[in-house]
Formats: structure tokens, C-alpha cells, sequence
């Protein structure tokens, strides 16, 4: 899979923007409306995996990619349990969240306490993880050279 | 609910066009097929986080397919044209078991509420204190996220291992001789 | 009645696949089959008939407490989980049959010395 | 809140399996240092919970969340404790192991240290839930970092065991997330302690009975019992050794049988008494595995896999002494399965040291290696001893509690089938012995240095414990099975105690 014809390129450009974004919102709105970290991550990897196959850098994958989505993929992980891992020292209760974090107000986008934190983290471990999947499949060699 | 027999219909056709086809890439898009009709039929059953995580995941799995398919092979050598006996005689005998476990099951899901209608013992508990408790708007996810939690870094994880475990099969390694450590 | 046991033909012919074909990656698309079926059964148990999705989107709904007539959210959290876990199995199920592939250039099982029978 | 310590028992293995991928980057070997650490952790942690709840008399229960009911539950009891004990001696065991086996494989070291952490979190998980989807959630967590573990030498014979066991596997994970399904589409909840008082009102329909059967499928296909056991002997021959130590010794104990035997005597209330039919099922069942396994070991020429029947064996073993369901059969079942666990993992352990020494397994070619590997040979013969029920290892005390309570139970004809199949074990452990350790004519390979001080100590720190478990098996059995014993015999009294507490 060699890098794709030019129109396809700034077509995906414009594309993967928009999804990024719509994932994004995804995420962040998860405790509002249908979706979530998982929903939204998965939106990310899927505009990566866009932009790798158009331009074509599923060949020539480095260390580098592998590298950075299998840092953000355990960074992410760590944020969960790291929240889940706050309520427990704040209050003695593993996934603490009501009358530890701020709740705010119903129905606006900073409430919910920890929720949208933990969308969030789902989301940056779901996207790379993904990402990672697709590169170890669909990449030409069998790269993970170490 | 005729929308929903008829999409029961199509995944029950898309999935044995996925069973029998030659072709593996038409497998996979015809097991696409049974995923978007599952993700479909969410949505009627008023569950509109796992029409959207189904649709999501229906795409990326087709794409884990195609990616593997297309490095590979397409062709499915192993389906051969006309009936075998041999395979006569599986089918035959997987339809008697298949018939027998319907008939047992059909007697089973007697006891069960019938569709429509869930008992929802501890829902109850979760629909009353969800906003109120969690901040939460989305029931299902101050499920997922705040009564469940711990569930879901359980389903983080998963997923954490299975990405561990692709970049395991996939290096590039094998074993040294002895002698060589 | 019948939604139920659609899915329990669903998980048939899952089951069907997976004894019966000697290609690999139809041994995976069998599975998956098998894991759609569990999925959608288990959420098809929480509908309600006539009922809403449990989102909340009226401030109103929250003081007055009306509208609590939602579907049960309970399986749509769990199958949402068991989803996440069906990907992930599948992914690394693709990429085992991709290296047995890498090592025998075929996808027929009875070509591979152990997974016969 | 005396359950504090129950989230380390999934929150650390977690947070080192997720430092183990960063901190490898800055240097290759944070990945050995965090797991040893973490593991060693683990034991002390579990064995602090055991000392609780010894002392106290009182199972330790948590609320993740601070949700009571509708939350998930830790739990944290006897028999808990057994099960955790086990798991994280045998896991730290085959942590250190790994530090220097890995030099076989080239590169992946990080990878093999983070999916062990996370197949440890996932046992560890499972044995504290005590909540009917997390303990699905967390059987999988194991059941994939294994699949992965088992296919980590990337040769055809561990992909090609790899994807087998996986296909099988997660066909029993389905199987028990439909029989789940259909637990929630009746009982509407899914705390194992209010599940069960919802249960108790139903009665023993048919529906009833087709859920017991399609969580057994599930869990036979997990613990490898007699018509599911293709995937077991290849899985374990060809994973690397310290993970087919986890395997035989714990994996298949604590996904199959305890998480079986939790759900079907503390929730669903089976008892000798009003349920025979389902002991009954478990005999039958059992005895088959233990004859086939015992067998099919006997006529194996390759070490490992040779010591994968064997494993089949021995859960015949432990299901028929849970079948016999009274007193001494459960106490010997899990005195079995503690025993088992100690003894095989030294075993497997020993037959890596000898494969990574000699680059061969199959015992036809081995010779002479009492001389070169004292340490491996007499580790291998006093586990031998232990597996085949000799006094005073472990192993001969929980055959003689098998036995005890067959013949309590009047059923003479299950008593001899279990001494003679001690005779069978004993017969191709010594087999191994024979061929492999000491001289032979007509074999060529050997080794000439003993395995690295740190596989020798992993070794010997499970030796001592067998012999040590079987002298001191009085204040085992009254303090470690004994109370786990009772937790299975006294049933539904589990979900009063979770409610009432």
C-alpha cells in the first residue's frame, strides 16, 4: 500500500480532521449523550488509520509510531487507575466519586466528576491501542523489531 | 417490531452467506453485514451507546479483516464446489443437535420474562440515583463509568492486553539456540 | 420469543463455523458470529416494550422525576464491555492466523500440522 | 472499613503491568525489576489478608465505589485466601524464573513481563470478585494475557497451540457470557451473594439446570476437563516454562475449578444432598480425566508435554474429590490444588531449566544430568514424589483426604481408583527420572552447568514449600483448607454473611 493519489490525500486530510474532532466530542460529551471514551477513541484511531493508509506510511513504519502509541496507551491505562486509585486514597472507596469530585451542575459538559476525566483516558488508550493493532496487522514487514 | 424480524432475518442470510461464501473478503463484508444489522437492531432496542461502539467496532473489525485478507489471501481453498458426503453427513447431524438444543432452549426461555418486558431489579436503583448521584445525564454511562467502574478498567485492560499480546505474535523473533546465551 | 431465539440460531451458525470449516479466518468470522449473538441476546433481554433510552435530556425530567420509564440500562453497560472484549479477542485471533499464515503460506487447517482434527 | 487492602490485589499488578511498557523504554531491564517487585508485593499483601482473616475469623469485604448492592463486591474469605495465596507464590516464582529463561527468546522481554503482570491482575481479580460479569471480565483479562503467552516463542507448534487453545477458549467465555445473560434476563441482579437469594426463590426447574450446564461447559473448557482437554496438552508444551507452571498450576485451578465451585455452591447451592446428580456428574467426569491423563502421560516421550497430561490428570483428581462433597473431599480437593499447584509448577520450572541447559525435551536424547544439575535433578524428584503421594510431601496428604473421604462416603471403588492412580503418577514421574537424570546408555545430550542461581532459587523456593506444607499439614489443614473447606460446605450461609456485613 504505497501513498495514495493526491486528491485522495486532501480529501483525507479534510476527513481525518473532522473525525478527530467529532471523536473528541464524542469523548468529552460521553456522560451526556450516547457515547463515550470507547465510541470517541475508536473514532481516533479509525482518522490515524485513515491518514497512514493514504499517505502511506503504513509501509514505512518506524520504531517511532510504535513507540508513541504504546506510551499513550499506558499513560492512559495509569490515568484510569490513577482516578480510580485517587478515590481510594481520598476516601477509602476504589472508583470514589460522588461527594469527592466536583459534580457540578447536571446536564453541562464539566460535570459528572471523575466521568469525563475517565472518557478521556479510555479514549487516549482506546485510540492508540487500536492505531497500534492496525500498524502490527496491516503494516508490510513484521516490524516490531525492538 | 417488523423492522426488527426483518433484521433478524438479514443477519441470520448475512451470516450463513458468511459461512459458505469461497471468497474471504465477501466473508468479511457479509459478517459486516451481521454486525450492522446487530448494531441496527440496537437502536430499536433504545440502546443508542452500543448502536454507536457496534457501528465503530463493526468498521474497525472490517478493516482488521480486509488488512489481513489483503496481505494474505482471499480465497477460501478449503470450500469445495458441490455436495460432499462427508460434509452431507456433518450438516445432517449438526441440524439434529442444532434441533435438539432449540427444542430444550425454546422450553427454557419459558421461564425467562418474555421480550419486552426485563424485570430490572437493581436498574431500578441505578435509573433513581444516577444523575442525582453521579453528575451523569447518561444512565449507561454513569454505569459504565461510576457504579461499574471497576468493570470497565477490567474492559480497559482487555483491551490493553490484547494490544500487548498483537505486538507479541507479531515480532519479529523466535528463539536462540543454546549456546547463543 | 422469536428475537431470543434468533439469536440462539446465530450462535448455531457460529458454532457451525467454527467445527466445520478448515479455513483459519473463517474459524474468526465463526466466532465473531458467535459473539454477536451473545451480545445481542444479552441487550435484547433489557428492552423494554415502549420504553426510552436512559439518557436524561431535559433539566425538567430531573427535578420532576418523570420519564423514568427507560429501557434497563444494566445490560447495555455490560454488553458494551463484553463488545470491547470481542474486538480485542478477534484482533488477536487476526493476528495469530496471520503469523500461522506468515509460516505455511496457507490457510487450510488441514495443511497445519497440529490443528488437525 | 477492614477491607482496605482488596483493591491492591487488582490495582498492583495493574499499575506495574501498565509502567512495565514506559519505564522499559529509559531501561530494558525495569521490565524483570518491576514484576519481581510487584509480584513479591502481591505475596506479602496476600499473605497479610490471609493472616486478617485468620485472626479475625471474619471474611474481609469491600464495596468498589462505596456502592452497596448495585456496585461490584471484593470478597475476601477462606477460601479466597487459599486461592490468592497460590497464585501469587507461584506467580512471583515464575517471575523471578523468567529473569533468566528470557534469554532464550530474542527481544519481547518487556511484552512477556507485562502480559505475566496482567495474567496474575486477572487471577488475582477473579478470585476476590465477588460479582457475577467482573468475574467474566477478569477470566478474560487471564485468558487473553495467556493465549498471548502461550504463542510468545512465535514457532509454528506455539502459534499453532496458541490459536487452538484461543478458539476454545473463548468459545467457553461465550458460552458463559450467554449463561450469564440468561442469569440476568431472570435474577435481575448480579452480586453473587444477592443473586443467590434471588436464585433460592426459584426453585429447580429446567431453567435451573440448562444455567448450571452452560456455566460447566464454560468452565470444563477453561480447566481442561476429559472431552475439552485437546487444547491443555498443547498449550502447556508449548508455552515457555514459568508459564506453563501458571497454567497447569494455577490457571486452569482458579478459572475453572474455583471459580466453578464459588458460583455453584455459594450461589447456586448445589449440596451432596439435594443435588446428587450434579456431584454425580462430577465424579463421572473427573474419573475420566484422571484415567485418560494418567494414561496418556504414560506413553508421552517428551518432558513437558509428558507433564501436560499429567495435569489433566490431577483436575480428575480434584473434580472427583469435590464430587465426593463431604468434609474430607473438598478439604482434599483443595489441599490438591494447592499441593498440584506447588509440586507441578516445579516441575514445569524444572523442565525449562533443562530445555534452556540442553536445547531438547525429548527425553530419549537426555542423559546424566544429576551430575551437572543437582539442584533441578532433586527438585524434579521430591515434586515427583509430592505429585505421586508419597509421606511426607504434600501431595500424600491431600490423596489421603481424597481417599479419607471417598471411603466415607462409601465409595470404595473411588478410593482405589485413586491410589492406583498414584501408582500411575508415581510410574511416569520416575519415568522422567529415570531417562532424563541419570546415566543411560545410547543418549547423547546433556548438559555441563547447572541453570542460573535465580531459576534454581525460583525452584527451590517451591520445593521447600511442598515439603514444608506436607510436614506441617496439620496447621495447614487447620488454618488454610480447612476453613475454605467449610466456606464451600456451608453454602448459601456466604450470602448472609456478605449482606449481613
Amino acid at each position: 500500500m504505497r501513498g495514495m493519489s493526491l486528491i485522495v490525500q486532501v480529501m483525507t486530510g479534510l476527513l481525518a480532521g473532522i473525525l478527530l474532532l467529532y471523536g473528541g466530542y464524542i469523548i468529552l460529551h460521553g456522560h451526556l449523550t450516547p457515547g463515550g471514551g470507547f465510541a470517541g477513541g475508536v473514532l481516533v484511531a479509525a482518522a490515524l488509520i485513515l491518514v497512514s493508509l493514504a499517505f502511506g506510511a503504513v509501509e514505512q513504519v518506524e520504531r517511532r509510531e510504535y513507540i508513541l502509541s504504546s506510551i499513550f496507551e499506558s499513560s492512559g491505562g495509569l490515568l484510569f487507575l490513577g482516578l480510580a486509585v485517587a478515590g481510594y486514597l481520598a476516601a477509602d472507596y476504589f472508583f470514589r466519586n460522588a461527594g469527592l469530585f466536583y459534580i457540578g451542575r447536571p446536564l453541562e459538559l464539566v460535570s459528572g466528576g471523575i466521568i469525563p476525566l475517565a472518557n478521556i483516558a479510555i479514549g487516549l488508550k482506546v485510540g492508540a491501542g487500536l492505531f497500534a493493532i492496525f500498524l502490527a496487522l496491516g503494516a508490510s514487514r513484521f516490524v516490531m523489531k525492538e | 417490531m417488523l423492522e426488527l424480524y426483518l433484521l433478524l432475518a438479514v443477519m441470520l442470510a448475512a451470516a450463513l452467506v458468511a459461512s459458505e461464501t469461497r471468497n474471504l473478503l465477501a466473508a468479511a463484508v457479509a459478517l459486516g453485514l451481521v454486525g450492522f444489522s446487530v448494531a441496527i437492531m440496537f437502536i430499536l432496542a433504545q440502546a443508542p451507546d452500543l448502536a454507536i461502539v457496534q457501528i465503530v467496532v463493526e468498521t474497525l473489525t472490517v478493516v482488521f479483516f480486509t488488512a489481513v485478507i489483503l496481505r494474505t489471501t482471499d480465497v477460501d481453498t478449503t470450500v469445495t464446489q458441490g455436495l460432499k458426503m462427508e460434509t452431507a453427513m456433518f450438516v445432517a447431524a449438526f441440524l439434529a443437535f442444532g434441533g435438539l438444543f432449540l427444542a430444550l432452549i425454546i422450553g427454557v426461555l419459558q421461564e425467562i420474562p418474555r421480550f419486552g418486558e426485563p424485570v430490572m431489579r437493581i436498574a431500578q436503583e441505578y435509573v433513581q440515583l444516577g444523575l442525582e448521584r453521579t453528575g451523569a445525564a447518561n444512565i449507561v454511562s454513569a454505569i459504565i463509568l461510576d457504579f461499574r467502574g471497576y468493570d470497565t478498567l477490567g474492559e480497559a485492560t482487555v483491551l490493553f492486553t490484547a494490544v500487548v499480546g498483537v505486538l507479541t505474535v507479531m515480532r519479529l523473533a523466535s528463539r536462540k539456540k543454546p549456546g547463543e546465551f | 420469543m422469536i428475537p431470543y431465539l434468533a439469536c440462539v440460531l446465530l450462535f448455531l451458525i457460529g458454532l457451525y463455523v467454527v467445527i466445520s470449516k478448515r479455513n483459519l479466518i473463517k474459524i474468526v468470522i465463526g466466532f465473531s458470529l458467535i459473539e454477536y449473538a451473545v451480545n445481542l441476546f444479552f441487550a435484547l433481554v433489557g428492552f423494554k416494550k415502549g420504553a426510552l433510552a436512559p439518557i436524561i435530556t431535559q433539566p425538567e425530567q430531573v427535578r420532576m422525576g418523570v420519564a423514568r420509564n427507560f429501557v434497563d440500562p444494566v445490560p447495555q453497560a455490560l454488553v458494551l464491555t463484553a463488545i470491547v472484549i470481542g474486538l480485542s479477542t478477534t484482533a488477536l485471533m487476526l493476528s495469530l492466523a496471520m503469523r500461522l499464515y506468515e509460516k505455511y503460506k496457507t490457510f487450510d487447517i488441514s495443511e497445519i500440522r497440529r490443528l488437525k482434527g | 472499613m477492614e477491607g482496605r487492602i482488596l483493591p491492591l490485589f487488582v490495582a498492583i499488578p495493574l499499575a506495574g503491568a501498565f509502567l512495565v511498557p514506559l519505564l522499559s523504554k529509559l531501561w530494558t531491564r525495569f521490565a524483570d525489576l518491576i514484576a519481581s517487585i510487584t509480584s513479591a508485593l502481591l505475596l506479602g499483601v496476600s499473605v497479610y489478608g490471609w493472616l486478617m482473616v485468620n485472626a479475625g475469623g471474619m471474611p474481609l469485604h469491600y464495596w468498589v465505589g462505596g456502592w452497596r448492592i448495585i456496585g461490584i463486591a471484593m470478597w475476601f474469605d477462606a477460601l479466597t485466601a487459599l486461592i490468592v495465596l497460590i497464585i501469587n507464590i507461584v506467580g512471583f516464582c515464575a517471575s523471578v524464573y523468567s529473569i533468566r529463561y528470557l534469554d532464550r527468546y530474542t527481544g519481547g522481554r518487556w511484552k512477556f513481563f507485562t502480559l505475566l503482570l496482567l495474567l496474575i491482575a486477572g487471577l488475582n481479580g477473579l478470585a476476590i470478585s465477588g460479582d457475577l460479569f467482573n468475574m467474566f471480565v477478569f477470566i478474560e483479562i487471564s485468558a487473553i494475557a495467556s493465549y498471548a503467552l502461550v504463542a510468545f516463542g512465535t514457532e509454528e507448534e506455539e502459534v499453532e497451540a496458541a490459536f487452538k487453545y484461543m478458539v476454545l477458549g473463548e468459545v467457553g467465555g461465550a458460552v458463559l457470557l450467554f449463561g450469564i445473560a440468561l442469569i440476568y434476563a431472570r435474577a435481575s441482579t448480579l452480586n453473587l451473594a444477592h443473586l443467590s437469594q434471588v436464585l433460592a426463590g426459584f426453585g429447580r426447574t429446567p431453567f435451573y439446570w440448562f444455567v448450571i450446564a452452560t456455566l460447566l461447559i464454560g468452565f470444563a473448557i477453561k480447566m481442561g476437563m476429559e472431552p475439552f482437554h485437546a487444547w491443555l496438552a498443547d498449550a502447556h508444551f508449548s508455552a515457555p516454562a514459568p508459564i506453563s507452571a501458571m497454567l497447569s498450576g494455577v490457571f486452569i485451578k482458579v478459572t475453572g475449578v474455583y471459580a466453578m465451585s464459588r458460583l455453584m455452591f455459594n450461589v447456586f447451592g448445589v449440596s451432596r444432598a439435594e443435588t446428587p446428580a450434579f456431584f454425580n456428574l462430577l465424579i463421572a467426569f473427573g474419573a475420566v480425566s484422571m484415567v485418560l491423563g494418567g494414561l496418556l502421560a504414560y506413553t508421552q516421550n517428551d518432558y513437558k508435554r509428558l507433564l501436560a497430561y499429567s495435569s489433566i490428570s490431577q483436575i480428575g483428581y480434584i473434580l472427583v474429590a469435590l464430587g465426593i462433597g463431604n468434609f474430607w473431599g473438598i478439604a482434599g480437593a483443595l489441599f490438591h490444588i494447592l499441593a498440584h499447584a506447588l509440586g507441578k509448577g516445579t516441575l514445569f520450572l524444572a523442565s525449562g531449566s533443562v530445555e534452556r541447559q540442553t536445547g531438547t525435551r525429548n527425553l530419549e536424547q537426555l542423559k546424566g544430568l544429576e551430575k551437572t544439575m543437582p539442584a533441578t535433578t532433586w527438585s524434579h524428584i521430591l515434586a515427583s514424589f509430592s505429585m505421586a503421594g508419597l509421606p511426607p510431601f504434600a501431595g500424600f496428604f491431600s490423596k489421603l483426604f481424597i481417599i479419607i473421604g471417598a471411603i466415607a462416603a462409601r465409595m470404595y471403588w473411588l478410593a482405589f481408583l485413586a491410589a492406583l492412580f498414584s501408582a500411575v503418577t508415581l510410574g511416569y514421574l520416575t519415568k522422567v527420572v529415570n531417562m532424563a537424570f541419570f546415566v543411560k546408555q545410547n543418549s547423547s545430550v546433556t548438559s555441563t552447568r547447572e541453570a542460573p542461581g535465580l531459576m534454581v532459587l525460583a525452584m527451590l523456593v517451591l520445593v521447600v514449600l511442598t515439603v514444608a506444607v506436607g510436614v506441617g499439614f496439620r496447621g495447614v489443614l487447620d488454618h488454610l483448607v480447612g476453613p475454605a473447606a467449610r466456606v464451600l460446605l456451608n453454602g448459601l450461609e456466604y450470602a448472609r454473611l456478605v449482606l449481613g456485613g
